[in-house]
């Protein structure tokens, strides 16, 4: 199995459960705004803590009320696409990708930093502050940081939302690599119908 | 305006105590500042209020704690001196001491505010990205908010500077040793018909002060992100 | 042994510093160590004896701290000393007229101001009340009273215009080039009086040195050029 | 521990007087920060640098120039008497006059930094949506920057209740009219043997700022945006 | 003409151009990420100043470097709908909703605010503040406060980006009305080539 979820969620006063498990590699969380996604892939990243419930990525046990497993975020190596871009804004460009590449364990990486910028067309942008990059050239800078943390599994938060559609082909055709060559877990939030069928080898619904 | 070699003294001392009290309270306002936005614990009002007093307090007041503390027949002073024969009264680390918690209070206020600006998100951003606790507060809160480093130092730079009462009290008025520019003008103000040699120590304040104050402009702006150019 | 090279700690009042450092030259040009001289409040100095400052002369500006120092202790007893005497003036930067008495140019007043010395705290401003409950002045004027931090702070008010009048030591009424003034007859002024003494517990091989130092003529003559009154003792 | 009236008179005048002190240099203190933060103008770090004055010079120094510009015989101290028949030297407005010039570094400083922290983007929003350049300032960067306006007038509130050197400078030391809490724990100190009165009146300081403290983190607590609740 | 404008920006130093007429109501702005979309529509609101140029919305003039005239953003009553929702954080929803409405002339509203709310499902929103929206949330709110500001015309920089199909779908729905019954002339950008083909008249390319 590559995710085996079942989590009790609260923010405030709203309350989630989110209960699946999937060997597709790649997985699609879908439904309407507001239903939990988002909190859901934050409490699978380690930034929101479930009430209750149990979090196993690709064998791994992430989080596991029964058991007191909780492991810190750094510890889960999720690389993670936020719906927003989440730069770091005193960041240039370049030490945006390299902050959690220079984290990453020796030999882990998925991809390499010349691969990222080519793909995603961001050499040019390098030396820029995030402050100066448009809503696409910014989610393609947070695609780039996530992939070059070597990450054990993606969380992507609508990826390709913003992307023009040559970009976005580009990005599903690497999608589709890192899914067939590499194996890599993959948990994809995404409004868009096409691309989830295009991907997933597993749709779940939250409503 | 040439300085004479009094003046020189005097400068250089006040340069030395102000220096060194702003280094030594920086990372100790720093922790209160960040304790105080970002914890919540029992006693933190009290640990704000605490913060505080030496603002309130009238200096001499705060000086003459300083001195009942921190004299050879203080609770902490007598130790000090016991133990590792140390004196801070009527010496220079003395008034770097009154400097310094006088200008606690306003380091650690723009501080906090600097620290409540960041966006805690990025914190976890940082997270999943490998970051431990202490790597995600280096690389990313202490950065971000370097403005309120940067106001605080200088407000208590220019506190220092300017510390009378806390000091006098405390550290007393010794030429070479404790008399900063501040004591050095209440000095020349108690001989009639000075009043030159006030306005000369006040206008070498006054530039100390400016320097300070572009040097921390500067700093700021040279390590801050460019802001996007849309209204 | 060998002569250390800093003279003993003196501690003294913030109104003497001129005359003192004068004075303080004078014994090192004899080859002593030169002294090292803190100038403040009185009340500031008593206070850092009581904590343990490490001083080993120190000179009041009155006797009423000397006296809370020698009730704790804190001085030798024995060393105490009057080193220099002090009178009051009246100042004003309107000239004073042929006619003009101190009383006169007091009943003169007004709506004017009278800046002293905080009456109520500061030796200065005591020493100013007494005197002019002894003229008979003090209800006539008391509801004039400015009270200032300390004596020069008042001078400065009389300087800028803001008071009409002031009462200061001689001293420093006769330094200010901006005012004119009327020296108090002594009868009525309390006895202004500079105690000196060493701290109890110091250990400067010189500071007896430079307290009997305080009383010898060549000392007592610098002060004198500062108008503080010389004061007859044998050291 | 009940106030004697002596005590309660010395109360209340510091309190009226901090609190117009800081009432009064707020608007102010606000203006330049806005102008200081968001303008770009020639004699910028000019201002700045004045601003900052009162904190680097001693507080007697400033007593002292203040005394000469708003004296009866200064520059504006001699119109305000000419045309209006006000004095400020010698009553409690000079002593509020002279809390609000101390305070004001502090203030600024701390608006500053928020006013700086407020995301110009919000202010372009505001205008397509209809708000004049005025309207989108006192809806958008106002609220926003109120982090700041509270700490401002935090610090402003307990550095006026702890004025003391410019105060007796300028506006001397008179009871019931400017012998405010410092002044009169000052007093206190000359006299031997008063360290019970002194330590009453500290303590009475002390519980006065921390009641400013506690309204001002409630105020901003109570007009602040709940926050993301992710990490 | 709905759209006359020929206009030279520049940010920092990247420079475009943007000249296109156009009588249909909405007009699609598309391109590749980075060319110039957002900024072209942050001057034909009036927070970029176009080097030079003229800038004509429906017969009025806004901006004419040759004739000297460039009105302020608040007189050119721009519906915005910014690329990042741009919320008021201090406001709640209610309060960022009523914003422009308060504002706007009498009798010139084009939706009212009970209309907005049921179209865009955030009644159950109203009270809350902006930082606990899910994205397509605050998307939707940052809709329903430009719409009800009374615009003379409506920018929408990808105003669908994040949202669900269903959702999607009503908007379409409401824009096809914006434009057919009130003559709203709309500039919209987007990267969904079903979108533009749906809904615009005319489409502009900028490469
Ligand atoms: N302050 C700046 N300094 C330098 N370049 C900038 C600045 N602001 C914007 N740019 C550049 O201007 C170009 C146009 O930006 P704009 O936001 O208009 O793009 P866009 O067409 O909206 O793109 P997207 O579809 O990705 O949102 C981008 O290449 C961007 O990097
Ligand atoms: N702090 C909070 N207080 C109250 N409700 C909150 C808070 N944070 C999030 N929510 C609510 O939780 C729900 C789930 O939010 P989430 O961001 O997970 O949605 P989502 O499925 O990602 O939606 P979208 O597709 O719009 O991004 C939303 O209804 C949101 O309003
Ligand atoms: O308020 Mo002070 O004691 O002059 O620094
Ligand atoms: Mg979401
Ligand atoms: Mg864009």
């Amino acid at each position: 199995m590559f995710f085996e979820i079942a989590i009790d969620m609260a923010v405030d006063d709203h309350a989630f459960t989110l209960d699946f498990s999937s060997d597709a590699k790649l997985t699609a969380l879908v439904g309407p705004s507001g239903v939990g996604k988002t909190s859901s892939l934050n409490a699978i990243a380690g930034l929101l803590r479930p009430r209750s419930g149990r979090i196993v990525v690709d064998g791994q046990v992430l989080f596991d009320s029964a058991g007191g497993v909780d492991l810190p975020p750094e510890k889960r190596r999720a690389g993670y696409v936020f719906q927003d871009a989440r730069l770091f804004p005193h960041k240039r460009v370049a030490a945006n990708l390299a902050y959690g590449e220079r984290l990453a364990p020796a030999g882990a990486s998925i991809v390499t930093r010349d691969e990222v910028a080519r793909l995603l067309e961001i050499s040019h942008l390098l030396d820029r502050l995030p402050a100066t990059l448009s809503g696409g050239e910014a989610r393609r800078v947070a695609i780039g940081r996530a992939l070059l943390c070597a990450p054990r599994f993606l969380l992507l938060d609508e990826p390709l939302a913003s992307l023009d559609e040559d970009r976005a082909e580009t990005l599903l055709t690497l999608m589709e690599r890192l899914r067939d060559e590499l194996s890599l877990p993959m948990l994809l939030v995404s409004h868009s119908s096409a691309e989830v069928h295009r991907l997933a080898g597993r749709v779940v619904k939250l409503a | 305006m040439s300085l004479t070699a009094a003046e020189w003294t005097i400068v250089a001392l006040s340069l030395k105590v102000s220096v060194v009290a702003v280094l030594v309270t920086l990372p100790v306002s720093y922790g209160l500042a960040w304790l105080i936005a970002r914890r919540r614990f029992p006693g933190r009002m009290l640990l704000d209020a605490l913060v505080h007093l030496p603002l309130v307090l009238p200096p001499v007041v705060t000086g003459w704690l300083l001195l009942i503390l921190l004299g050879r027949g203080g609770a902490i002073g007598g130790w000090l001196y016991d133990t590792f024969g140390i004196t801070l009264v009527f010496n220079w680390t003395g008034a770097a001491v009154a400097a310094g918690v006088m200008a606690l209070p306003l380091m650690v206020r723009a501080m906090r505010l600097s620290i409540e600006a960041v966006d805690r998100r990025l914190v976890g951003a940082a997270r999943t990205l490998g970051a431990t606790p202490l790597r995600a507060f280096l690389t990313i809160t202490l950065p971000l908010s370097l403005p309120g480093i940067a106001a605080g130092a200088m407000l208590g730079f220019a506190r220092s500077l300017g510390e009378f009462g806390a000091t006098i009290t405390f550290a007393a008025n010794i030429e070479g040793e404790t008399r900063t520019l501040p004591l050095a003008i209440y000095s020349q103000l108690q001989v009639p018909g000075s009043e030159d040699a006030v306005a000369r120590l006040a206008v070498i304040a006054i530039v100390l002060s400016l320097g300070a104050l572009l040097a921390s402009e500067w700093l700021v702006r040279r390590s801050q992100g460019a802001r996007a150019h849309v209204l | 042994g060998d002569a250390p090279a800093r003279g003993p700690v003196v501690l003294a009042p913030a109104s003497m510093q001129e005359a003192l450092g004068e004075v303080a030259g004078a014994w090192a040009a004899q080859g002593n160590a030169p002294p090292v001289l803190s100038f403040a409040g009185t009340q500031v100095q008593a206070r850092q004896l009581a904590q343990g400052a490490p001083a080993d002369v120190i000179v009041t500006a009155d006797e009423e701290w000397m006296d809370w120092l020698e009730t704790r202790a804190l001085i030798e007893p024995a060393s105490r000393r009057t080193v220099a005497a002090n009178g009051l003036a009246l100042v004003s930067v309107k000239a004073f007229g042929p006619d003009d008495t101190i009383a006169s140019r007091l009943l003169a007043l007004g709506d004017g101001r009278l800046a002293l010395a905080d009456p109520q705290s500061v030796p200065a401003g005591r020493y100013a009340r007494a005197a002019l409950e002894n003229m008979g002045l003090w209800d006539a004027v008391a509801a004039r009273v400015v009270p200032a931090e300390n004596v020069r702070a008042a001078l400065a008010l009389v300087e800028s215009g803001e008071a009409a009048l002031g009462i200061v030591y001689r001293t420093d009424a006769e330094a200010s080039p901006r005012v004119a003034s009327m020296t108090f007859d002594f009868r009525d002024v309390p006895e202004i009086y500079y105690p000196a003494a060493l701290v109890a517990g110091a250990a400067h091989p010189r500071r007896q040195a430079f307290l009997d130092f305080l009383s010898t003529p060549a000392a007592q003559e610098i002060l004198a050029t500062y108008r503080f009154v010389p004061v007859e003792q044998a050291p």
